[in-house]
């Protein structure tokens, strides 16, 4: 228990915001868990890089944004290059595929994780913007203890169009079911 | 403009002598006095409410003969 | 008549020099509130900054007494606030067309139920004397000392621009219209604008050696006519003359602002019953 | 009348941002007028109230500029509605003239800033503390203001009905400085039923108030006059000129001076109900860090921490910065050796906190201006430097 | 077209949006400007707070990116310290009616040679949709999420009204005609006013599910005419048609405002030699 | 480009107002241009320049409102004219925003504000020193600004040379305070003649400079980037966004921070040249009255009546309030057991005495906030209970 | 010599004003002497009491107003209740024949002396306007020591609308002529 | 619309791919690509500027046939 951070980085439109949003409201039905959601506008208000960030504690949260993650995301090279090398020692990085990782930092060599996130939405789902689904679902499996999966589904079902819920569920689903469990400290401190 | 009705200098302390009323009065009988506004014949007045309606320091009112 | 209830007889005499235009505007509101179906009580004046920002103090009303400029911004919120008050707003040629410009043309685009008064001396009058937007051309002033070379705005013209649904232009040699006007704005449902010529024979007549009140007054009385008449005249003719009535009057209360305000009130919770 | 519309039967979770949490509070405290215009990061505010307000027959006014806005508010405010506005730094400069008139007429509005960082347009979407001395000093003359700043999307919404009440309670304009990071946060907050929020209502003018005798302006023991609605029938005059206890001014100086000393008084006599904060300073603390809206955030974090390593540090949060708390912070700096106050500006409560101090405590500032939020291990490391 | 002398080309891919209208205003200002005899080096362009105020930014010339609203009062200073200067402010429809409208009919009054383009995407598109004095009555908008109750100004009028000497409007589905009034504006000695119909399929045509930038620009078509057919039209038919084209044009070069002035300083200056 | 367009080949007394003085002293330093909007108590200064600038081929300019005779000399500035604006307390308010932009884009000019008594409309035609803080902090943001203010009409001719000269100098609007005492106050003073006045224009790039190299906000080591005038075939940007050396906002945390840094630094690199003040402070005088505009024509007085009946009192008179004199005032207040701060407010310079004092001195204000000025025996009385 | 204070006072358009400034303008002509002329505008800006203050001195004026006058010039009756209490023990009030004074301090009792100058006005020069004229030449015969009366002469034809030097000059003198000698000390100490 | 000139991406890297200019096109030779603007067959472009002209973001450029 105790103090968690997330942060989703990708580019603008890749739906890292709302990602964090639902996980924030997820967060929000777990009773006496503090919630904390905060996202970086670029420096334009149009296009380049996107940040979510949530963060959650059963005890008061202080500092409302992340200090350090015990979970990143980086769903492009950008974001990779831009926040990689910021995670705990026991933290986890979510990186897609796509990223060329080898500039990892040598103490997160065995933190990190890709997964082939965008290529699976744009094939399994046929469709790249539910990319942030299939994140959450890999999310979800990682903080199951400290926020239950339904609740995300939930915060799911309420927070995207009516139309798209069922596709959003199946990515979601996809996400949940990617292996993760090779290394086992994959989970961190959670 | 009832011939029943003439003008009073109701509030003589409020005029500041400017003479508007005087110029508009058709029959001539208000003149600017030392420090204020003076009537030269009240009985020659047709109660028309010229200077009334004009005057700007609300100093004059037409009345009934019988008020003045 | 009995004006002494629509006046605040102890802050009489008021503090305007003698023959100033302005008394004669105040004059003649009172008398149109007076034939007037308004409820005294329920009807709020409200002013800027200036000679003409006096008035408020001589009216047994509620009176706001604002900055410079902004009355009619004041005057917006309440009417918001509470669409059963009856909202007057008196202002300054300065005041409302200068600082107070912007307010003016978006009261006017909302068509907000108010009625602005505005007392046109053409002239800054209480700060001694620098031109306002409605000084005309070649006019001297304490900062147009060598003659000024703005040119005048045509208000009515602008507020009809911006959407005003009720624009008069009276004149303070003429009372009797002054108050027409005055009463047909406060019937108008809407926004509506009274433009009315004032003279201050201190400020803007010294400088200009425009002589004393009576004489101020009998050129407005040259300068201006009837709108009937004017519509008559040439294009070359019209721009001689200054018209005097109502100008533009649009008829439709249910594009008066709070009245749309209202249907939203009542769409919403009529939505929320569904 | 009703005391509030807002007919909430079960205390409520959500997750919401801090501009939406200044919508909730107010309306949880019976604010039913909204003017403004529209800037980045408080129009959320603007348009959580142009969403909400209609519903209970509110009025939402997106004005021609701020300085519309701040007028409507106050004529919103004197035909009898609670009203709010708010705004960015930009826009609350153009507010100031009619702040002071507010002050002026003692009509009591809420004026939000959600700040971001300036001086100009500067950066927009990026938080900062930089309007605080704005708040207190942006008008010409000297009246005082209230200003609170919410740490919190919690606090936002608590201090937002706390400012409603102020400033009914005081006839006072109150402003709430939040900032970029506390205005666009989602943080769980729990949303009060009715009837555990306290709601003040202006004083008003008894039912049967004789017109004749009403004093807008009356010299009444506890310095705050009460306050008819326009419409009433008690027909009285409000002016931004110094003005006597009828409201019509007379241009005398000793008019001027007893207002003066009235508009000080109401406020000064009463700070006990004004100044807010929250503190953890032990006994044996010998270092503070002073501070308020989201920095307090950041110093609490690092006295929090700094403690689990020994430090000796605790932590005082201001609620409310203006009035400024002399008193508190004088007994802090008699206290303590060193206060720390963090800011994201160049240094702007700390010139209080060093006057109020008076050379009893070392006064050092944290400072980020320039669109970040202080870190917790920059206060960190200073407190490792002082102790 | 060598379009590239009067870009920053190193500013470029601009951070507007696909499809936003703004480009394409930018786009015809930049080949007018290359059609007109002004010389680059002596042209400043000044713009307020908004997208429409980025154009500033990417484009050649002396540039001044000002506060929101006060695009006009700056470019007064401007064009008055150095009339050889020709100037050019770039405005949104909020940033030049809502706040700044004041500064536009002041501009506008006083007949100074100024040209001003004023960007008219009918929304705050900068700060995410919140509706303008030119959104159309019933639009959504993030601050009338019930429809839009404010009616919009007619700004071709009110503009007329205050006394401005050429005013056009333009529309982004026709950048030939835009191009056109744009020179004629820069050519016009005096107080021009260019508003020109822009889309924003963002802030403005997500909310209002008004589809993409092309199917935007089919719309304004349809609800545009060009002047000379509108004004055949009835006045019914005119209320539903925005008229494109050239709509007032007043050609009195003695009449702008540093004209006048300049001879007020001869005037003195001669004086004081006599 | 002639240094100066006014020609006075002898030295010449008048009786002036020092709302005239000021048009003198700003014609004396190369000014060409005014915009403002009339308000008591600085319309002669409006109607000073609305005569005297024809005359010189410069512009007046009466616009719609403060806010945009603000714009239009920032306007002028840009476009290579020295400006002027001249206003009073709410009409300052109302110039604030766009007094911000003038300090983020460096354009060099000069706000006249001679205050009346506020807030709000307040006594208009009464001498007031409350608009004191609202010259440093009523813009959103932190930056600096210059401040001056005289106390007599020979000194609102000289500090009006000196704003603009410091403005030009350090690219910087620079405001000076009068008040309605000094601003209508005739004195006989002494207008200088044409050599005897030191003109500053603002550094300009060399007339060689290459277009494509040209940074208008460039980091020289004097913090102060050569400026070109419109027109001149440079062609840059300006922006109230923080911007980079080349003129253009990038958005970036660094950018600002060093752009923050820089409009701090040239300020604060030459306080040497800004902070002016005179003194007359005995070695062993027990007390100094610190005073500033017309409110130390009063101290000088009750000092020197004081000092024939043997008082230990010196004075210290502040030209430039803003920077604040944070050295001096601290050196002082170790050398003196009691500083007096006479103020025409509610006590705001008196602040910043305070913080600077730190204690060293005790810090005793003596206020008028009603519209009169302070009499020397009020200070005489303050002084002979300290001593 | 040293530092004389005079007040002038009556009501609005008596003319007390422009007869400030003409002494200060006339003060102005004397080198070396330093001047500080001020007038006060009543609560309103129209009508009411009228005042204006001439300071002069071979030093620095440090006190810009008049602390105590030396030399007090009533032509109202309100002026004089206004201000007829405030004077140095030496010094002189110059009061309207009309005034009642007979609340006057008993201290001040030998300091003041009334003139018939509102009637001289209207009666010798038949100009009421002219009591300001005639007030400057009973004051320049008091303070000719300090500024000479040409100085004030000139003052006069500099300020006063060219067509009515003449009048303005005859009023001068006859204010000059006032017989006051009968109490010498009324010259108080200039 | 010199037969001479043709339509040229003059800055490929700047196109949106807003479809603007493909929906002005008269002869239908433009497409919106997988990231921006495309020629389906640059033959047929009859150099009529409507593109090029209403290009929000500068993309393009009709030039003479020997420059492209
Ligand atoms: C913000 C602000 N700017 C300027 C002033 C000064 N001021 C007061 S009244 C006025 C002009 C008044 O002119 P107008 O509105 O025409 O009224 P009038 O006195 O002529 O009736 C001005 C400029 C002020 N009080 N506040
Ligand atoms: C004083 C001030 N108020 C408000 C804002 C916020 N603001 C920035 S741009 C804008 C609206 C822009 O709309 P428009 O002028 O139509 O330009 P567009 O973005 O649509 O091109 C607003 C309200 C600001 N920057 N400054
Ligand atoms: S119009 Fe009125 S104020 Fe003027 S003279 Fe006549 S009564 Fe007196
Ligand atoms: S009522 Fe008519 S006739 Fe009688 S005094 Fe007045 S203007 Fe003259
Ligand atoms: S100055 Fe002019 S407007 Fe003001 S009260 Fe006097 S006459 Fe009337
Ligand atoms: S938000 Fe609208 S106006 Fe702004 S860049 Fe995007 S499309 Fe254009
Ligand atoms: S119009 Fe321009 S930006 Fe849009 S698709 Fe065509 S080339 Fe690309
Ligand atoms: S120039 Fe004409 S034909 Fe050629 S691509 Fe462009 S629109 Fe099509
Ligand atoms: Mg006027
Ligand atoms: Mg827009």
């Amino acid at each position: 228990m105790g103090r968690y951070e997330i942060r989703l980085s990708g580019a603008g439109g890749q739906g890292m915001i709302l990602a964090g949003i639902i996980l924030a409201e997820a967060g929000v039905m777990v009773d006496n868990l503090n919630i904390s959601q905060s996202q970086s506008y670029g420096p334009e208000s149009r296009g380049g890089a996107s940040r979510a960030e949530v963060v959650f504690d059963e005890d008061q949260i202080d500092f409302p944004k992340v200090i350090k993650p015990d979970l990143l995301v980086c769903l492009t090279q950008e974001s990779f290059d831009q926040y990689g090398a910021d995670l705990k020692s026991y933290g986890v990085i979510i990186a897609d595929s796509g990223i060329d990782i080898s500039e990892v930092k040598p103490e997160f060599k065995d933190n990190i994780y890709q997964l082939n996130i965008l290529d699976l939405a744009a094939k399994e789902i046929g469709n790249e913007i539910s990319a942030n689904m299939i994140v959450l679902g890999i999310i979800a499996r990682i903080i199951q203890t400290r926020i239950p999966v339904e609740f995300i589904k939930k915060a799911i079902i309420e927070k995207v169009p009516p139309k798209t819920v069922d596709l959003n569920i199946e990515a979601f689903e996809l996400g949940f079911d990617l292996k993760l469990d090779k290394r086992s400290y994959i989970y961190g401190r959670i | 403009m009832a011939r029943g009705e003439r003008i009073q200098i109701a509030h003589p302390g409020w005029c500041k002598n400017c003479g508007i009323c005087v110029s508009v009065c058709p029959t001539d009988i208000l003149i600017t006095g030392k420090k204020s506004v003076e009537i030269l014949d009240l009985e020659k007045c047709i109660g028309c409410h010229n200077c009334e309606l004009i005057c700007p320091d609300f100093v004059l009112k037409v009345v009934a003969n019988d008020e003045n | 008549m009995d004006f002494e209830k629509y006046l605040r007889m102890d802050k009489l005499p008021h503090i305007w020099c003698p023959g100033c235009g302005h008394g004669t505007i105040l004059n003649s509101f009172i008398r149109a509130f007076a034939e007037s179906d308004f409820d005294q009580d329920k009807t709020v004046v409200i002013s800027g900054i200036g000679c003409s920002g006096r008035a408020t103090g001589y009216l047994n009303f509620d009176t706001l007494h604002t900055t410079h400029g902004r009355a009619i911004a004041f005057a917006t919120g309440v009417k918001m606030a509470n669409p059963e008050l009856n909202v007057i707003v008196m202002t300054g040629d300065g005041d409302g067309s200068a600082i107070g410009g912007n307010h003016l043309i978006h009261a006017a685009r909302r068509n907000i139920d108010l009625t602005v008064i505005l007392f046109n001396n053409q002239i800054y009058g209480m700060t001694g004397g620098q031109f306002s937007p409605m000084t005309p051309t070649g006019d001297l002033a304490s900062t147009a000392p060598y003659g000024n070379i703005d040119q005048n705005f045509n208000l009515a013209e602008l507020v009809a621009g911006a959407g005003g649904t009720f624009i008069a232009r009276g004149a303070t040699f003429d009372p009797r219209q002054l108050k027409k006007l005055y009463l047909a704005a406060l019937k108008h449902k809407g926004f509506s604008f009274v433009e009315s010529l004032s003279q201050c024979p201190v400020s803007y007549g010294r400088q200009n050696k425009a002589g004393d009140a009576v004489e101020m007054l009998k050129k407005q009385e040259e300068d201006t006519i009837n709108f009937k008449k004017w519509q008559q005249l040439s294009t070359e003719e019209k721009k001689l003359k200054y018209p005097l009535g109502i100008l533009k009057e649009l008829d439709n209360p249910e594009s008066e602002y709070t009245v749309r305000y209202q249907k939203i009130i009542e769409q919403v919770n009529n939505e929320g019953a569904l | 009348m009703m005391k509030t519309k807002i007919f909430r039967p079960e205390k409520r979770a959500v997750l919401i941002q801090g501009d939406q949490a200044v919508v909730e509070g107010a309306l949880a405290a019976g604010v039913e007028f909204f003017a403004g215009y529209p800037i980045t990061p408080a129009s959320e505010i603007a348009e959580g109230f142009a969403r909400e307000l209609p519903k209970i027959g509110g009025k939402f006014l997106q004005m021609e500029d701020e300085i519309a806005g701040m007028a409507a508010v106050v004529g919103a405010s004197l035909a009898g509605k609670k009203a709010i506005t708010a705004t960015s730094g930009p826009g609350f400069a153009l507010k100031q003239e009619n702040l002071g008139f507010a002050t002026m007429v003692e009509a009591p509005v809420v004026v939000v800033n959600v700040q971001r960082v300036g001086p100009s347009t500067g950066l927009p979407t990026s938080p900062s503390q930089g309007d605080v001395m704005q708040a207190r000093w942006g008008r010409n003359g000297d009246q005082e203001i209230i200003a609170l700043a919410p740490a919190s999307v919690t606090e936002s919404y608590e201090l937002t009905i706390k400012a409603v009440n102020l400033s009914e309670k005081f006839r006072q304009p109150v402003v709430l400085m939040l900032d970029e990071v506390i205005g666009h946060l989602r943080e769980k907050i729990y949303l009060s039923t009715s009837d555990e929020i306290e709601i003040i209502d202006r004083k008003r003018p008894a039912a049967d108030q004789d017109p004749d005798q009403y004093l807008p302006y009356q010299l009444t023991d506890d310095l705050i006059p009460p306050m008819a609605d326009y419409g009433s029938g008690l027909k009285y005059h409000t002016s931004g000129l110094f003005h006597d206890q009828s409201g019509f001014p007379d241009g005398k100086n000793e008019t001027a001076k007893l207002m003066q000393d009235r508009l000080h008084n109401k406020l000064h006599n009463n700070l006990d109900q004004i100044i807010l904060y929250q503190k953890d300073i032990r006994k044996d603390d010998r270092v503070a860090v002073l501070s308020y809206g989201s920095a307090a955030r950041t110093a609490i974090s690092a006295v929090n921490t700094g403690r689990k390593d020994n430090l000796k540090a605790g932590w005082f949060k201001l609620q409310t910065i203006w009035p400024f708390a002399e008193k508190e912070v004088a007994e802090l700096a008699a206290q303590v050796e060193t206060i720390i106050v963090p800011e994201l500006n160049q240094g702007q409560l700390i010139r209080e906190v060093k006057r109020a101090a008076a050379g009893q405590a070392k006064v050092l500032g944290i400072n980020s201006y320039a669109g970040e939020l202080i870190k917790p291990e920059e206060i960190r490391a200073l407190l490792e430097e002082v102790l």
